[in-house]
């Protein structure tokens, strides 16, 4: 089997052969021995070992949950959590690209909560990281910035407005 | 005074905290929940679960009238706050007393003097505990900023202004010179007022570099009081407790027994009963001064129990019942060991500690010699938006300082909270850091590092990391995993799918 | 002696517990597996994990030579061999040494010496350390009937048979009067041949309502001994511990003197070094005699750890590196408070505590204040037929033994294992026998219970409970529950088939 | 609904009717208001209360396992683990028979291991609760024991011979 496997920008190819009762991994052209195991529908037990470096050993506990989008894992390795976008071959870089943000970005509410203020106009220029809007929710102010720099196409909401999850506040583009 | 049946007035992690303690006891327990609230870990473990309304707070967590009702047709003869919510609300104290029921906690009287950061200021001072200069009646909107400047020249800069019904970092405003001060008084007023509805202030001298030190103590109905060795909460992220340990590095022995012997006093001032706190700033010069009492069990009250062996809330019940107090004054302020705490939030330390609610899909909490885990959270549970949102207390002791945090920093590392942010990588970081190893750190201190990493990722690793990631996700097809580990509750879509893209974009 | 990297001879909670204090002191650790073993918990936490061969222990983990060739390959620098398996074997002790491995335990020379019987004995007595008045050389098959029979006469019956290589009480036999020696004695002989590979027994006064108290101790490469206060392991079913305590309600400050004192003198006597154990009968009238050393780390170590605040398990490894011992020895007989274990199985308690292998389909392990938990399980993962059904260590700890009673109590109805068949019920109803709280109890006090139950079941509760379990059913199929909670692995089907069956008739 | 609910020897008529967002539920004629909440797959939070007795406020933490048969369950409640046989009314006494082990006893084995002792012989009469083979697993010693009293009519296995788990290894009628 041959995947493309987007982590952050960069999608790797990744070949998975049998070999006996394990498997040989290839990530862009580095080939390594795994041994793996299930311990439930999300837990692997992996045991990799770079191919000619050692055996099969270095223990790697891996979970894999599923997004909601096909595709979009969540891979927790080493006590990390990285997102993941994986396809069989071919069928990647459309994805990929989605979810890389291209385009204009849709500041989005990350949870229900209440528009305490407004920070930028429709017409301003940003920069990356910079406040655009403040949610309230848990007991918590929450900035919500800029992903990257731009200008401000539009701004959905109003201060004390309540937001849904998801609800679109800004558009930078 | 009988407790028999214990109505719990609270949520999570502390609510369990409190049925554990009362089946310590063989004392049955009554739940309360709010809609979203249903299926929690507290009301499955209470012997009762009683509904108290829709799940923003004021509906529910603080509707005294349902929970005094909820408490008499459910036959409690008794109630237990918790903390935060109805805690420190001395209506609710007496509303309970009117209802015959025992409260849990100090008397209305004592909540409510203590309430008042003024008031409390004065007990200190008749109680002759030295307390950070500043003024001593509160500043409502009536008095002019010409008044105020001329308090503030009495005091010198740099000072702060402080709401008086304050907590938690709100309404509190740091002022360096007399031009920021009517600009600042404007801003610390409509804060304090929309926040806790009492727009008054006070000023207070700014102390350079201080440590957060505050002394636990209890006090029986017969006169007794005991304070317990100190905890060191300088460790705070926006004036927030994030980590606390027990004892502190920057306490001597004689400094402690002065701290420790200064809170019994100022209980024994105003008469206080069952569990309360005394937080106190400690200056670089090691001189010390009253900053508060907190008239509840708190939060960090483990690190405590763990260098005093003894159990807090076991006491809370056992003087609310009228038991004299019988340990040992001198043994409790004696450290066994190391204790600290690792306050665990659903929060994306990655994303400026933005809320993360949703389902927690897989939960693997450590566990182990020196380790204890207060949590409400459990595997297929829903983190509300409506509540704070700590979802754990890790707690680590060891022999020493260098045990607990090893045994913390193992810990940490076997914990997997799965289906949400949480600070875990946090934590991972801060307990790598030299300075806070080494207890070179005052309450400035994570707010600081904050701002030198300018941002920088804390959930991170080496990038052989991805190629394992990989690894793990193309084996996971190749094996055929479940594709979604979602349970029959709503799906966490919304949240999910956000932190998702703001990953990618933030990835850019 | 360097100790970086620990191979780590073992598996289940044992092997969790050494990789937890690995990461402690920040020792790389190596796991080893056999096949069934692939996905346990130490393989998982571990750094490193080789397989060392089949299900069956004589091909895998008894494998000195594939273990020795895996802890070279790995780069291992030490061996942990747990308890168990090869931890009293003097061969793989010397078989690390020649290797050039670090073996983080005492001495072979040590291991061969107390492990005989008779030989332990000596060493006691030279010592000065009392012992079961008895035969002091093995009897094997060349010693005739008649010359067994005169020797039993000095020692007076009634009297025990035990294997000279023995332990859990196989080869072990009473003698009420000379009529029943000779049956007594070829059938304790054919035991221990077929269970130790020799069949040499030796003859011991039998004590009629005896308890097992224990000392553990540890000795450095520098002369340096420290005993710890005791353990009281009389809860046995079958001569096999089930509920351990420390300290004992039968051992006075007094007692404790001298019975520690007298575990460091055998100690010394023999040069011990590391982690070891010396078990005693203590009679009614308050005399000890010796029984047998351990010398190995003790399945019930935390109790101990619970009371003194030491990490036994630390301080093997640290002394092992060859430091000294920086213990009070004053310090470490005193005992904080109290700690209990109990040692959870996968067996059937209301099936003739028949084991009951399977996949363990739901697991939720109790917290809070004062528990703790050593275990090698997880969900998801298969209790595997070939090795000790043990599946975890609850331990609690109380400020006196009522409070770590109320504890346990707590945290075993906290305690949920689905899939198989536990001794929880069974713990549930010993933590209730009013002579059991009351410490009247010797080392044949369960087996007499159980018998005087006749095979009541212990997983039992008011008739109500089955109307609750109908109405949970019914509402099961109502709101759609899963129909099969089988994850990829091989279900558990005839186990379960069997003990539902088994039930059903049990109920008739 | 009705579903007829086999624990132990006795069948329970049990009725479920919808009450708003909560149910009623008879139990042989027993009423009671519960509420139930899932809290994933298999656990389910009830609240219940008798009718006319109190508000169903009760909290009763229940975990539904379900077994190889179909209907049979394994429900944990108040720490209890109860084998159930559930079915929709009308077809529960010919399961709920077979559940009680009618007819002749086979004993089989628990689980794989080698048979140690051999304790009767065919024609041997056993009482109830006595020991028939041993079985030897997990380095223990397992007496498995007659559930009920009658006559040996085959004994299938001999000392020494290693037997897989469910494998037959003595009849009694």
């Amino acid at each position: 089997m041959q995947y493309d496997v987007l982590i952050g920008e960069h999608t790797r190819k990744v070949v998975v052969q049998r070999a006996g009762a394990a498997w040989t991994v290839a990530v862009d052209g580095t080939v390594f021995d795994v041994d793996a195991a299930r311990v439930d529908g999300a837990t692997l037990s992996l045991l990799v070992g770079q191919r000619g470096v050692a055996g099969p050993s270095r223990s790697v506990p891996a979970v894999v949950v599923s997004g909601k989008m096909p595709g979009a894992l969540a891979v927790h390795v080493n006590g990390r959590q990285l997102p993941v976008t994986i396809s069989e071959s071919g069928r990647a870089r459309r994805r990929g690209a989605a979810a890389a943000g291209a385009g204009p970005q849709r500041l989005t509410a990350p949870m229900p909560g209440k528009v305490v203020r407004v920070l930028v106009a429709p017409g301003d220029d940003v920069e990356a990281g910079q406040g655009l809007v403040v949610v309230e929710a848990m007991k918590m102010e929450n900035e919500l910035r800029a992903a990257k720099a731009g200008r401000v196409v539009s701004v959905s909401v109003i201060e004390g407005q309540s937001v849904d999850a998801g609800a679109v506040l800004a558009v930078v583009e | 005074m009988p407790v028999t049946k214990v109505l719990i007035a609270n949520r999570g992690e502390i609510a369990v905290r409190v049925i554990r303690a009362c089946r310590d006891l063989g004392i049955a327990t009554v739940a309360v929940y709010s809609e979203c609230d249903r299926a929690a870990l507290h009301v499955r473990m209470a012997d009762e679960a009683w509904p108290v309304g829709p799940n923003p707070p004021r509906e529910s967590y603080l509707r005294i009238d349902t929970l005094i009702d909820v408490a008499q047709k459910s036959g409690a003869d008794a109630v237990h706050p918790g903390y935060g919510f109805l805690a420190e609300n001395e209506d609710f104290a007496r509303a309970c007393r009117d209802a015959g029921l025992t409260f849990i906690g100090p008397s209305a009287e004592a909540i409510e003097l203590m309430g008042s950061k003024t008031a409390a200021r004065q007990a200190a001072i008749a109680a002759g505990v030295p307390v950070v200069p500043g003024t001593e009646t509160p500043l409502d909107a009536s008095v002019t900023d010409a008044e105020v400047l001329r308090m503030a020249e009495g005091i010198g800069y740099p000072l702060m202004l402080k709401a008086v019904a304050g907590g938690g970092g709100k309404g509190m405003r740091m002022v360096s010179s007399p031009a920021d001060l009517p600009g600042a008084l404007r801003a610390a007023r409509s804060e304090a007022g929309s926040a806790f509805g009492d727009s008054a202030v006070y000023l207070e001298r700014r102390i350079m570099h201080p440590r957060h030190i505050e002394v636990q103590l209890l006090g029986d109905h017969h006169g007794t009081v005991v304070a317990f060795v100190e905890r060191e909460c300088s460790i705070q992220r926006r004036h927030q407790k994030v980590i606390e340990e027990s004892p502190s590095l920057a306490v001597p022995v004689d400094l402690r027994r002065r701290i420790t012997s200064a809170a019994a006093s100022v209980a024994r001032q105003v008469g206080y009963t069952n569990a309360g706190t005394i937080e106190y700033l400690l200056d670089e010069d090691g001189s010390f001064y009253f900053l508060e009492m907190n008239t509840r069990l708190q939060v960090e009250h483990p690190v405590t129990e763990m260098v005093s062996g003894v159990d807090l809330v076991h006491w809370q019940i056992r003087i609310a019942r009228g038991e004299r107090l019988t340990l040992d004054p001198e043994a409790v302020i004696v450290p066994r060991g190391h204790a600290i705490e690792c306050r665990i939030y659903a929060e994306d330390p990655d994303n400026n500690f933005l809320p993360s609610p949703g389902r927690i899909l897989k939960l693997r909490v450590p566990h182990g010699p020196g380790v204890r885990d207060d949590s409400g959270a459990t595997e297929g549970l829903e983190v509300p938006i409506f509540y704070d949102p700590m979802i754990s207390k890790l707690i680590a002791w060891g022999d020493d300082r260098t045990q607990a945090l090893a045994r913390m920093r193992r810990a940490l590392r076997e914990y997997e909270v799965h289906g949400i942010k949480t600070t875990l990588p946090f934590f991972r970081w801060a307990l790598d850091d030299p300075d806070f190893l080494a207890g070179r750190f005052d309450t400035t201190f994570i707010d600081q590092k904050l701002a030198s990493r300018a941002g920088a990722p804390f959930d991170t690793g080496p990038a052989n990391d991805e190629t394992l990631a990989a690894i793990a996700a193309a084996l996971h097809q190749v094996l055929g995993g479940q594709t979604a580990e979602r349970g029959p509750t709503a799906p966490v879509a919304p949240p999910s799918r956000w932190r998702q893209q703001a990953r990618a974009e933030a990835s850019r």
